[in-house]
């Protein structure tokens, strides 16, 4: 368990890197924007996983339950936040490629480009 | 509570809760109002700046209590002298680019548009105001996104499609950027248990070297420079700022990069700079050389650039080489010439684009071919345009050669590195003078392309509001007062972590 | 006791199903027979795994609530895969199976 | 016996991503969303059962509302591509 | 024993990302983002963030799986394959991870009792909420009164990114007129038994949704979450319908009214502790007593992002289905 300790970090940072390099090395603007959205969800996982306390539970307080311990609601609060920032992000992002694709009829970035060079 | 306490939380307020009413507008069918609102809301604001710049205190600044839980629990607003500078320029350049913008905006977005335009434009305002006030580092971060989505709907708000895949861009990197910020500031609530600066000032010393601590402050600044677009991590800003409508350019180019440069300072001097061993290093070791090419590079491809609106984008990205190099000297002086030029060449470079927007209402384009003789054809307009790009290149008697003078003081401090910095901006202003030469070669020099012009000039509010703000060039180019005070102020309570 | 060794029974032949149904949905030939896998099974292990955890919890808020998420999946489960199924055999008219994307 | 059925439902849930890996048609991918939601919702029924948290259940309710929703517009998208664009 | 399940939902995690970047087909790789979603949402309900776990189910896998459907449907689904300039890619990527893993070496272990987390601020929270606000979870009075303030510019971002896809997809050149424009959507109004099953579905969906909206205080749930649910409900009105038949009861007028509305109650609630005497987002003068006004003012902000999530995210389905292919 000690060496599978940090885990939950090591996840974050194959899923941080993997959306990463969607955003940046795929030339499809969908394929950025699934891209980003990996990358956001990464970084839930990680303020998630330091929220966790071994032998927790959701911080939800039950009645005369005495020594029960917590996670941290912290974290969650925040990333209830970010979650929400992800899909506005996405949803605008999604409405322009729409519009890119309706004026450009692509939506390749490099074809894009090409074209943008001739106006 | 009297209304003078409550001034932190109204600076966010007024803006934030007008723009639902800017965008109602469009329920009522009542477009035409949005306009109405934003710009009244624009000048209640400004208003409210000002109150806060003339009362805020220069050492420990003003700190207010959101929902009166006390800081580290609940979020504290905390309002200095560089925050009120800050506002001022945000809700000053709002208020100059509504009232004079509005025939430019009424010509590039459509009516079925507006309500959703200056709902966003406010919602702007609002969020550049809430993240300088904030004193809470996740609030920072959700403001940073209301500011930043509501950027790219401006900027997508006209008719140019090149629009569209410019804001694309925009909105990858600004988000890539953000979310590398929240990265780090997860890291560092990792270690700390906190999200309030000042709390977390005060526990970083203790964990100070730990590994997580290191990556985050390569994440915070990072994310940071890619949204405030510092050399190299500038390649969304030049076509966002060309082809968005010509008045939001001026807003943002006015102000938005500036509110990241402005948590990247804040974050760098007060949390990281004071705990943090060997932190000089990332000053003197990265961000200088970083400014100093930023400065001349994006000189050399705005003297080679043909489009008015690339050539000054790209005079931007040189320009917030200046800020970050002033700061990268790590001297009272030299921040207080990176700060001063925040509101400097806000100043400069949005007279520019606003003298710009009057000139598209008549141009065939922005290109400089097609802007021949526009000199002649509309002679109140352009003449404002030079007097704010001698304010640019920093010229005596102009605002900009406060901050360069503040700037060259500060680098001769700095010995033989010093020597070499002033000769850097030496250089760059004479290639600030061959890029704006192309300008006024273009406007004055070559005969008008059409026989069939006939003068006209801008529109007289715009030029009204465009003179205001060229006059103001020569103003605070002879009596720095208010804004260097603030300056002064806001870089000794930066650098009180060093001395 | 008895209720104890029917619930575990329920779970035991519950996982079992459903993960007959994940080797069907994985190992069958084409489209029509790996639906067919998927959703028998779905509905059968579901009804024995929910089940076997109603008969542990007893009667209490959460039977209710288990009863009423085994109403949803025993509603739209079903509904689902008859859409699915009726959507690929629309889509290619007769009943080779859908050609794969291009 | 409950971390048995458990992880059954895990090595399913493995299996149904491999078929959505697999394809190879679009049909084959929304069955395997289909039965990966399926296997979520036994899958959190059964650990708030264990962690003794009966109110998580709502969890397990609100997953198996959504894939419905999303198994519908899944056929809406493949109508609406399959659909003649315009009256002749 | 959930370790263990911890670590083969992460390991399908990972399987799951590879697989939506390297898929070309972008309708696959969207299915395949619905499933990540929905591991995520497991992930994060065995690290006990039940709350969490909801909202990335409701948001995640299922608005943004329909957002991005519907905009697939307006665009296509295929993605070229062709070679890219790989190094700086890599390079930048690799970079990052480096830094990354190299963070973690001095990062407490998973669960540590003693990490720096658990002994500053939170506890509080967990300690005050019971006097302060008497509300059972903790998380939603965090959410709605500690730091009220970040979930107000949250709203707004919301409200921001609503406007944002109105005004984007407004106008342009698609913009036709009306009848011409209603003819390819007609929902599924040719499949009899999902359209008997899923009106039937409805009112639940939406009496589930005002479930956890009044009930967020004692279990997970609250405006995000009742919001996304009660939009599905009525994004499942439009799918088995017809775009018109949607609109038709929920116009789009009314939608805009609603977004506007749900943020300005929410910044109404704010302005309204300022007048009556005390700061910004003050609930404690709201009334005589102040537990009691902490828990109004959470309940009206609560239902204020109830209302302009669930208008936003039908408005922004709207917007996007109504639309003809390119």
């Amino acid at each position: 368990m000690e060496v599978l300790g940090h885990y939950n970090y090591w996840v974050f940072a194959f899923l941080l890197t993997i959306g990463l390099y969607a955003v940046i090395a795929k030339p499809n603007l969908v394929k950025k924007l699934l891209g980003l959205s990996i990358f956001q969800a990464a970084v839930f996982l990680l303020y998630i996983s330091m929220a966790k306390v071994e032998g927790g539970t959701a911080p939800i307080i039950q009645g005369g339950a005495g020594e029960q311990v917590y996670s941290n609601p912290l974290p969650h609060v925040l990333i209830l936040t970010a979650i929400v920032v992800g899909i506005s992000t996405v949803a605008l992002g999604l409405a322009i490629v729409v519009r890119i694709r309706e004026e450009y009829g692509t939506i390749e970035e490099d074809e894009i480009q090409a074209q943008d060079r001739d106006r | 509570m009297t209304l003078a306490q409550q001034l932190p939380a109204l600076a966010v307020a007024v803006p934030l809760i007008t723009a639902p009413l800017a965008a109602a507008a469009m329920v009522f069918h009542r477009r035409h109002v949005a306009w109405l609102v934003a710009a009244t809301a624009s000048i209640a604001s400004l208003a409210i700046a000002i109150a806060l710049a003339a009362g805020v205190d220069p050492v420990h600044g003003v700190s207010y209590e959101v929902g009166s839980w006390p800081a580290p629990y609940g979020i504290e607003l905390r309002v200095t002298s560089f925050s009120a500078l800050l506002l001022m320029i945000i809700s000053g350049a709002s208020a100059l680019a509504l009232l004079a913008g509005k025939a430019s905006l009424d010509a590039e977005v459509t009516m079925q548009r507006r309500p959703y335009f200056y709902a966003a434009w406010l919602l702007a305002v609002g969020g550049m105001s809430g993240i300088v006030v904030s004193g809470d580092a996740f609030n920072i971060f959700v403001f940073m996104e209301v500011s930043s989505l509501a950027t790219y709907i401006l900027i997508a708000g006209g008719r140019d499609p090149r629009a569209l895949t410019a804001v694309f861009k925009y909105l990858i990197m600004g988000t890539l950027g953000a979310t590398f910020y929240l990265i780090g500031v997860g890291l560092i609530y990792m270690m700390t248990g906190t999200l309030n600066f000042a709390d977390m000032e005060a526990r970083i010393v203790d964990v100070a070297n730990l590994k997580p601590i290191l990556a985050a402050v390569g994440f915070i600044t990072i994310g940071l420079a890619l949204k405030a677009g510092v050399f190299p991590l500038h390649v969304w800003l030049p076509n966002a700022y060309a082809w968005s409508p010509h008045v939001v350019t001026t807003f943002i180019a006015a102000c938005s990069t500036k509110v990241s440069l402005y948590v990247l300072l804040r974050f760098d001097f007060l949390v990281f700079h004071g705990s943090l061993a060997g932190h000089d290093l990332q000053f003197s070791g990265f961000l200088m050389p970083l400014a100093v090419l930023a400065i001349l590079v994006a000189s050399g491809v705005a003297i080679a650039e043909g489009h008015v609106k690339r050539l000054l984008a790209y005079s931007s990205v040189a320009q917030i080489g200046y800020i970050v190099l002033g700061a990268s000297l790590l001297t009272a002086n030299g921040l207080t010439a990176a700060i001063v030029h925040f509101f400097n060449h806000a100043l400069a470079k949005g007279g520019m684009f606003l003298a710009v927007a009057c000139i598209a209402l008549r141009a065939r384009s922005l290109r400089l071919d097609d802007l021949a003789g526009i000199g002649r054809l509309m002679p109140w307009t352009t003449a404002a345009l030079v007097v704010a790009a001698l304010s640019l290149i920093g010229i005596p008697g102009t605002a900009g050669f406060i901050s360069k003078w503040y700037l060259v003081v500060a680098a001769l401090d700095e010995g033989a590195t010093g020597i070499a910095l002033v000769a850097v901006v030496l250089l760059s202003s004479l290639m600030a003078v061959a890029y704006v030469w192309r300008i006024v070669e273009a406007a004055y020099f070559r005969p008008p392309a059409g026989p069939d012009l006939a003068v006209r000039d801008a529109p007289a509010p715009m030029l009204a509001v465009l003179w205001a703000v060229a006059l103001a060039n020569i103003w605070f180019g002879l009596r720095p007062g208010l804004p260097l005070e603030l300056s002064r102020a806001a870089a000794a309570a930066l650098m009180r972590q060093i001395q | 006791m008895i209720i104890d060794a029917i619930s575990l029974l329920m779970l035991g032949a519950g996982g079992f199903f459903v993960f007959m149904g994940g080797v069907g949905a994985l190992r069958l030939p084409d489209l029509y027979t790996r639906m067919h896998a998927a959703s028998l099974t779905d509905s059968l292990g579901t009804i024995l795994t929910l089940g076997g955890i109603m008969l542990q919890s007893g009667w209490s808020l959460a039977t209710v609530k288990l009863a009423t998420i085994l109403f949803f999946l025993l509603m739209t489960a079903p509904t689902s895969a008859y859409a699915l199924a009726n959507a690929a055999l629309m889509s290619q008219g007769d009943d080779a199976p859908p050609a794969p994307e291009g | 016996m409950y971390y048995a059925a458990a992880a059954a439902i895990i090595v399913t849930m493995a299996l149904a991503l491999i078929r959505a890996l697999l394809g190879p048609t679009v049909y084959d991918r929304v069955l395997a969303v289909n039965m990966f939601t399926t296997k979520t919702v036994l899958l959190v029924s059964l650990i708030a059962f264990l962690s003794g948290r009966p109110d998580f259940l709502d969890l397990a309710l609100a997953y198996a509302l959504i894939n419905f929703v999303g198994v519908l517009a899944v056929l809406e998208f493949v109508q609406k591509k399959r659909r003649p664009r315009r009256l002749p | 024993m959930d370790m263990l399940f911890g670590f083969v939902l992460l390991t399908l995690l990972v399987v799951t990302a590879v697989a939506v970047v390297v898929t070309p087909n972008l309708f696959a790789a969207v299915m395949l983002m619905s499933i990540f979603s929905l591991l995520m949402a497991a992930t994060f309900f065995l690290l006990d963030a039940a709350d969490v776990a909801l909202t990335e189910a409701a948001i995640g896998a299922g608005m943004s799986t329909v957002l991005f459907l519907s905009a697939l449907g307006l665009i296509g689904a295929g993605e070229r394959k062709r070679p890219v300039r790989q190094w700086l890619p890599l390079s930048v990527v690799g970079i990052t991870t480096f830094t990354l893993l190299y963070a973690t070496i001095d990062q407490p272990l998973l669960g540590d009792p003693a990490a720096p987390v658990h002994q500053h601020v939170a506890p509080w929270y967990l300690e005050q909420t019971p006097l302060l606000i008497d509300m059972a979870n903790v998380v939603t009075a965090v959410l709605a009164a500690f730091r009220g303030y970040d979930t107000f510019g949250e709203v707004l971002v919301i409200l921001t990114a609503g406007l944002g896809v109105l005004m984007v997809l407004a106008g342009g050149a698609r913009d036709r007129p009306e009848p011409e424009r209603r003819i390819g959507a007609t929902g599924l109004r040719h499949h009899l038994i999902p359209r008997v099953v899923g009106q039937l579905l409805i009112p639940f969906i939406v009496l589930f949704g005002l479930y956890l909206q009044f009930h967020g205080d004692f279990s997970p749930g609250g405006g995000f979450q009742a919001g996304a649910i009660i939009a599905v409900g009525i994004v499942l009105h439009s799918l088995l319908e017809g775009e018109s038949a949607g609109r038709a009861i929920v116009p789009p007028r009314v939608l805009v009214g609603l977004m506007i509305g749900g943020a300005l109650l929410f910044g109404l609630v704010g302005v309204a502790g300022m007048v009556l005497g005390g700061n910004f987002f003050d609930y404690s003068v709201l009334g005589a007593d102040p537990v009691g006004s902490q828990q109004l003012g959470i309940h009206l902000v609560e239902v204020g992002v109830g209302i302009t999530v669930s208008g936003t995210l039908v408005a922004a389905f709207h917007a996007f289905a109504d639309r003809e292919p390119a």
